[in-house]
């Protein structure tokens, strides 16, 4: 392995690029479906590299530990020197293998998907390239390789969600993805500048290894700032507002970067930076009550969106808060576990929405769907399968992740007193259950609300990728399970930093906190299914508006951030600097004009005249020698 | 026996040179300037300067006061000076500074008050103004040449007629 | 060799200038061939030029005026051999760039790009002050008719503004260089005008701060430092496209490497003295600058504004006064030129095709023109600073220097790096994204091979520097810290003023 | 004997008046003349501090004097007839064009 490391890696790496490649490059000479081909191909091959990197790493035992893989010196001056290196370890293969594998099954249905539309080359270029840029984030061995790809992922987010470019929502979707993020980003930014300074490095080993020794200020500033970073590109508060509008990109997309991967980057690096977040706790106490915060907020407004591809992006804010909260809770490894599952189930959700627009024709609001079950089975049943993942019911994966989480949350409130966010996320285990029924009744059940629509099942390049993960989705379970010998929660175990210090010896009640969830979530469904069956709508009054308005967050930036932000612009532009800067600038032009307009007059054009100041001025000369 | 010949000499250069300022034709003040000139030259040959009392003879009035003559009759004018309207105040002002500036210089032509030396042989003569120019002046005697080509070449540009309907020079 | 390298292109626009009328192509074709053997030669200075000393390198010196100590001295270090590196690109790119975009006058025109290189490279190789001094004036005279000749419609105002402006603030830099000349003769024994005898002379702090604050205002006008900018949006606007390639690429350059070669050599307590307001105006002018992009209207002008934000970043990584910001800063000069005279070259294509600078006045381009599209968002992306091109390490190693002279100005600064993004995004969503709105639709052609070709240095510059820039940075390292250690001496061995006698 | 100061103060007189003349008369043909009596001064002046010095110079340069003032007489000429020619007037204050 300590040689089949560095090509193994540049090898996961160097498939998607080629992909981007070929697709960039030879673009439409590749026929309609040649790019789609090509992308899939590209990312099976990193897939297949990924499981042969995992086979060759276990192969080395449990004491294998990270293995760095050095590529050089990127760059430097003076003290710094960024080491273009990756990292090998069970953090990074977990989620290479869900990258690949899950981009694998959407890269497949998309070429189904997008076998109507005129420029798939660019489709699957972006998409190769986001591949690419996400494998680069996680197997990052140096904190600025993985802001490369932090940044790079951001980029062909804006790339994708703004693929049909022609539509003006699309294109300022995009963009309000990308300037959301980089608020973020810049946070993350001023974060590596502090762990610069005072670790002396950006190696993801060493910053783990002297975080701890850091004075406390100093951690809980990198660490918040870092966190800063995560809320942007994982969509909590208070930087959650572009994951909605981005859902204006390509379906494909939206399960692949915008609910299985991408958005998962901040829950990762909270992870891969155990040593620093889990030293700190000042900073998991914010982590996990932003987490917990962000995931009810998410689940009510996801109650009154109706447009079906929204109510599954506030989902997922809402499912990330999930995992925020395990992070803040000291339990990376169920966070990382719910990232897996969440990864299979709301993949597959967005694939089955994606299925529904397809059947027809690119309408999306649940008002004018429904009764779609009987002509769209398959699709039907993966969206079943999928929404009881959310909702949390046994024994479909989303159930053991979540109430994995909740019992570290209570673990956390045994611990530390703070039940808060324990509290936040039974109650949004209930709300869960209610949107997700209500979003699966209103699509599926009663009659078509426009009787003229024909729909038609999808083809099955696009139903057997929904297969694959209605089938994750239902086993996924097994890879954090007690009963199944939790394989996936030990392989991480070496890679993750443990708590230590008071959280360390406290064990929830994991049987009577089981059957509360259980219940929850039953009920939940239950509440749903009632108020919902037969496709009914209640508004549920002022909240209800509230709730649609998505708590009129988005409303309160356009008007308190945006728009000042702008007029302060054209101030600036206009009676800032052409009214008073240049102004005054011309100003002096013009004074010294005015000067030049009364000096003229001297110049009468009389040579007499002149010759006489000239004789003047001859005497004037003759007296002062003279008179020397 | 130099007052003799000078004084008089003074004299007829300072009424020419009333003469040329102050009459109303042209033509007139031609003639003055040629009596200013002609006592000139004498007033040099009192100062040992025989050569160019020569020169100022043959250059000055032999050739330049021909030639204001030629321009004279050529043009034809008058006084061509109606009332001056434009610079009302510039004869007064021009009197103040002309007086202002005789004083500044006759106080330092008095500092100047001492008797000339003797005269050696052959000083101021042709000969020995050649040897001088010849000698230690010859760049600059060349560039006077190449001064003097320059006015012939400019004077006749300006003083060809433009050509019919062209836009001149 | 540097002398050669100087004067060649301007015995290239003696050469177009026998070309007869009427040929406009030969002449196209001699100036870039010109251009490009300048290239070759600045390729061969960087072949012979040493990393690993930090001193000046190929100096090569003669007597100019020896009565006035005036010398013609040329030499080059890490700090000018990237900006060298730079010109030598630029040139030829804006000479091809406008291959097609400037029919008339094209003699006149190519000649004026020709001389304003060789100034360029006279300023930016010179170590006399005096030669300095005569370079760096000599480059507003063909910019100046770059501007006024080939310009847009308002171009007599922004030609006359750009030259009074330009010139008006560099006139106290020559006052100062001739006080610094004559305390040096007071001091050294000797009449010079040499930058490396001057640096020898040590000045008090007064005397120092009105010497610097004269070359300051000088170097602060052409960056620009806000607030006096005003001047290079309206040159920028009017100017044709190649002369907004070089003046974003070049010109602005000459008064940041104004302030690296100077600042430490002649005024190193000064420098450390003036840091902090240097910073604050930067700050002011990232934050400022980007505010104001985003109102603008004018594509041009947009871009003209995003390059006082720009070269806030390059002022903030000087005034660090620490490794990285010096280095940084250097990067990230190059950065600017390539990134931002490619985003002028972008609306020059397009401004070709419509005559039109408004933003409101296209939409949907992309649609029209996919592969011009997809450079428009690499040299979008590279001016956004996004990791993997070349603004990304200029604008970290930036703010990395900020940071650690204070948490404050990187904070600050990183709002710039929100708000490029902005601004940015915004035009090219105006531009490119949309239902197709643009006023000539059929005038959109995609992009020829000839722009492609103007554009492919400038791209493939854009991965290379971005991904591999140690090449770069290797280079300046060794003059960087010599820089540096003259600013850390003077603190031990500060003079001592003289004590006054009592009266 | 004849000091040199009557000579330079003949001098003195004789430029006094050329100025006048400039200065007063606006016939473009008299201020030439005036010109050239101012020059004449100046030659008096050279020749008699050549006779007080001893120095041939001053002579020498009397020459070049004669030589740009008949240049200057030529080309002055010229520019004299074209204007009277294209504005019939030699009147030099009618001659203003450079007015600012």
């Amino acid at each position: 392995m300590e040689g089949l490391a560095p090509a193994g890696v540049l090898l996961l790496l160097a498939w998607p690029l080629a992909g981007w490649l070929a697709n960039g490059l030879l673009g439409r000479r590749l026929g309609r479906i040649g790019p789609g081909l090509i992308g899939s191909a590209a990312v099976a091959g990193s897939f297949a590299t990924a499981l042969g990197l995992l086979a060759a790493y276990r192969a080395l035992g449990p004491e294998a530990g990270p293995i760095p893989v050095p590529l050089g010196a990127w760059f430097g001056a003076g003290a710094l020197v960024v080491d273009a290196s990756l990292l090998v370890d069970p953090l990074a293969l977990t989620m290479a293998l869900v990258v690949s594998g899950v981009g694998f099954l959407i890269h497949v249905y998309a070429i189904g998907y997008m076998a109507g539309d005129p420029h798939p080359a660019r489709f699957f270029a972006y998409l190769n390239l986001f591949v690419f840029a996400m494998l680069l984030l996680v197997t990052a061995g140096n904190l600025l390789v993985l802001f490369v790809g932090w940044e790079l992922v951001g980029v062909c987010s804006y790339l994708l969600i703004g693929f049909w470019f022609d539509r003006p929502a699309a294109a300022t979707a995009g963009r309000k993805a990308f300037v959301t993020n980089r608020v973020g980003d810049a946070a993350f930014l001023l974060g590596l500048f502090l762990l610069f300074t005072s670790v002396g490095s950006l190696d993801i080993l060493k910053v783990g290894e002297a975080a701890s020794a850091l004075p406390g200020g100093v951690r809980l500033a990198a660490a918040l700032l870092l966190f800063a970073g995560a809320t942007g590109k994982s969509a909590q508060i208070p930087l959650h507002v572009w994951l909605p509008d981005a859902m204006e990109g390509p379906t494909p997309v939206s399960a692949l970067i915008h609910a299985a991967t991408m958005v998962t980057a901040g829950v990762f690096l909270i992870a891969r930076l155990g040593g620093l977040f889990l030293a700190t706790p000042g900073a998991m106490a914010v982590v996990a009550v932003l987490g917990a915060l962000t995931a009810f907020f998410a689940a009510t407004v996801a109650l009154r969106q109706h447009d079906l591809k929204r109510v599954l992006a506030y989902s997922t804010i809402s499912q990330l808060g999930y995992m925020f909260v395990a992070m803040g809770a000291f339990a990376p490894a169920a966070g990382m576990f719910h990232l897996v599952t969440h990864a299979f189930f709301k993949a597959l959700l967005f694939l089955a929405a994606g299925s529904v627009m397809h059947a027809m024709h690119d309408v999306i609001d649940v008002r004018r769907l429904g009764g779609l079950a009987r002509p769209l089975r398959q699709t039907a049943l993966g969206f079943v399968v999928g929404g009881l993942a959310l909702a949390g019911v046994p024994p479909f994966a989303g159930f053991f992740s979540k109430d994995l989480i909740l019992e570290h949350a209570f673990a956390l409130g045994m611990a530390t007193g703070n039940y808060l966010p324990y509290l936040l996320g039974l109650l949004t285990a209930f709300v869960t259950a209610v949107y997700i029924t209500r979003a699966a009744l209103l699509t599926f059940s009663g009659r078509p609300a426009e009787p003229g629509a024909r729909p038609h099942e999808a083809p099955p390049v696009m139903l057997w990728p929904m297969a694959l993960l209605a089938v994750l989705s239902v086993a996924g379970g097994g890879l954090g399970a007690r009963a199944a010998g939790e394989p996936l929660l030990r392989f991480l175990e070496p890679a993750l930093p443990h708590p230590d210090g008071a959280l360390a010896g406290v064990h929830a009640p994991a049987g009577p906190l089981m059957v509360l969830s259980v219940a929850v979530a039953a009920a939940g469904v239950a509440l749903g299914w009632t108020l919902h069956r037969g496709r009914r709508d209640p508004a549920l009054g002022a909240l209800g508006g509230v709730l649609e308005q998505r708590w009129y967050i988005d409303a309160l930036y356009e008007a308190a951030l945006l728009r000042p932000a702008r007029a302060l612009g054209r101030w600036l532009a206009g009676p800032v600097d052409l009214g008073a800067i240049d102004a005054l600038v011309n100003g002096v032009g013009r004074g010294l004009a005015r000067l030049g307009a009364d000096v003229r007059r001297w110049q009468t054009g009389y040579a007499r005249q002149y010759a006489l100041g000239v004789l003047a001025g001859t005497v004037l000369i003759l007296v002062f020698w003279m008179l020397r | 026996m130099e007052w003799a010949v000078f004084l008089p000499a003074a004299a007829l250069a300072v009424a020419g040179g009333i003469g040329v300022v102050a009459a109303r034709q042209p033509v007139h003040s031609a003639i003055a300037l040629l009596i200013v000139l002609a006592s000139l030259a004498v007033t040099y040959l009192v100062l040992a300067a025989q050569f160019v009392a020569v020169l100022q003879v043959i250059i000055y009035a032999g050739a330049i006061v021909v030639l204001f003559l030629f321009v004279i009759m050529l043009l034809n004018v008058r006084s061509g000076e109606g009332p001056a309207v434009k610079l009302p105040r510039q004869a007064v002002a021009a009197a103040a500074v002309a007086a202002g500036y005789l004083a500044a210089l006759l106080v330092a032509a008095l500092g100047a008050a001492r008797p000339f030396p003797a005269v050696p042989q052959g000083f101021g003569t042709a000969q020995a103004v050649g040897a001088a120019l010849l000698a230690g002046y010859l760049l600059p005697f060349e560039l006077a040449a190449v001064i003097m080509l320059v006015g012939i070449v400019a004077a006749v540009l300006l003083g060809r007629r433009p050509p019919a309907g062209g836009e001149g020079r | 060799m540097l002398t050669q390298l100087i004067f060649l292109p301007l015995v290239g626009a003696l050469l177009v200038a026998l070309i007869p009328r009427g040929r406009p192509d030969t002449v196209r074709w001699l100036g870039l061939l010109v251009s490009l053997a300048a290239a070759v030669l600045a390729a061969r200075v960087v072949g012979a030029f040493d990393a690993s000393s930090g001193g000046l390198q190929l100096v090569e010196r003669a007597a100019w005026i020896p009565g006035l100590g005036v010398g013609y001295a040329v030499g080059v270090d890490g700090i000018s051999l990237l900006l060298v590196g730079l010109v030598a690109v630029i040139f030829p790119v804006a000479l091809l760039g406008s291959w097609g975009s400037i029919t008339e006058r094209v003699k006149a025109y190519t000649i004026a790009m020709l001389g304003l290189q060789t100034a360029v490279l006279g300023t930016f190789l010179s170590l006399d002050l005096v030669l300095f001094y005569v370079f760096w004036e000599a480059v507003l005279i063909p910019m100046a008719f770059l501007i006024g000749v080939w310009g847009g419609p308002n171009r007599r105002y922004a030609a006359i503004k750009f030259f009074l402006y330009t010139m008006a603030a560099s006139v106290l830099m020559l006052v100062a260089i001739l006080v610094l000349h004559a305390l040096a003769a007071g001091q050294l024994g000797e009449r010079t005008f040499d930058l490396q005898r001057l640096a020898e002379v040590r000045l008090d702090a007064g005397v120092q701060g009105w010497l610097f604050a004269a070359f300051a205002l000088a170097f602060a006008v052409k960056v620009p430092v806000w607030p006096l900018h005003t001047w290079l949006p309206d040159a920028h606007t009017e100017a044709p496209t190649a002369g907004s390639v070089i003046l974003a690429a070049v010109l602005l350059k000459m008064g940041t490497y104004g302030f690296v070669r100077f600042g430490p050599m002649l005024f190193p307590e000064a420098l450390v003295a003036a840091a902090p307001l240097l910073a604050a105006l930067a700050i002011v002018g990232i934050v400022y600058g980007a505010a104001v992009s985003w109102a603008q209207t004018d594509f041009k002008r947009l871009i003209a504004f995003s390059s006082v934000s720009h070269l806030g970043f390059v002022m903030l990584g000087i005034a660090a006064l620490n490794e990285q910001g010096f280095q940084g800063s250097l990067l990230q000069m190059v950065n600017h030129g390539i990134s931002t005279g490619a985003l002028f070259m972008i609306v020059g294509v397009l401004y070709d095709r419509t005559h039109t600078r408004e933003l409101a006045d296209y939409g949907g381009v992309a649609a029209r023109m996919p592969r011009f599209a997809a450079l428009f968002t690499i040299v979008l992306l590279s001016s956004a600073a996004l990791p993997g091109t070349n603004g990304f390490v200029g604008e970290f190693l930036i703010l990395l220097g900020a940071f650690r002279v204070s948490a404050w100005w990187a904070a600050l600064g990183v709002l710039g790096v929100i708000l490029s993004a902005v601004y940015l995004l915004w035009a090219y969503q105006q531009v490119m994204h949309g239902p197709a709105t643009a006023r000539h639709p059929e005038r959109l052609t995609e992009i020829t091979p000839r722009e492609l070709l103007a554009f492919a240095p400038l791209v493939a510059l854009i991965f290379a520097i971005g991904l591999y820039p140690r090449p770069l940075l290797d280079r300046s390292e060794a003059a960087v810290r010599a820089a540096l250690d003259r600013l850390e001496r003077p603190a031990q061995q500060r003079i001592v003023p003289q004590a006054r006698e009592p009266r | 004997m004849v000091p040199a100061t009557a000579y330079l103060a003949l001098s003195a007189v004789l430029f006094t008046l050329g100025a006048a003349g400039v200065l007063v008369r606006r016939n473009a043909l008299i201020i030439f003349m005036s010109v050239e009596l101012m020059l004449n001064s100046v030659n008096l002046a050279f020749v008699t501090f050549a006779r007080q010095h001893l120095s041939i110079d001053g002579q020498v340069i009397v020459f070049f004097v004669l030589v740009i003032a008949a240049v200057e007489v030529v080309v002055g000429l010229a520019l004299i007839v074209d204007i009277f020619r294209s504005r019939e007037t030699v009147d030099i204050d009618d001659v203003d064009l450079l007015r600012g």
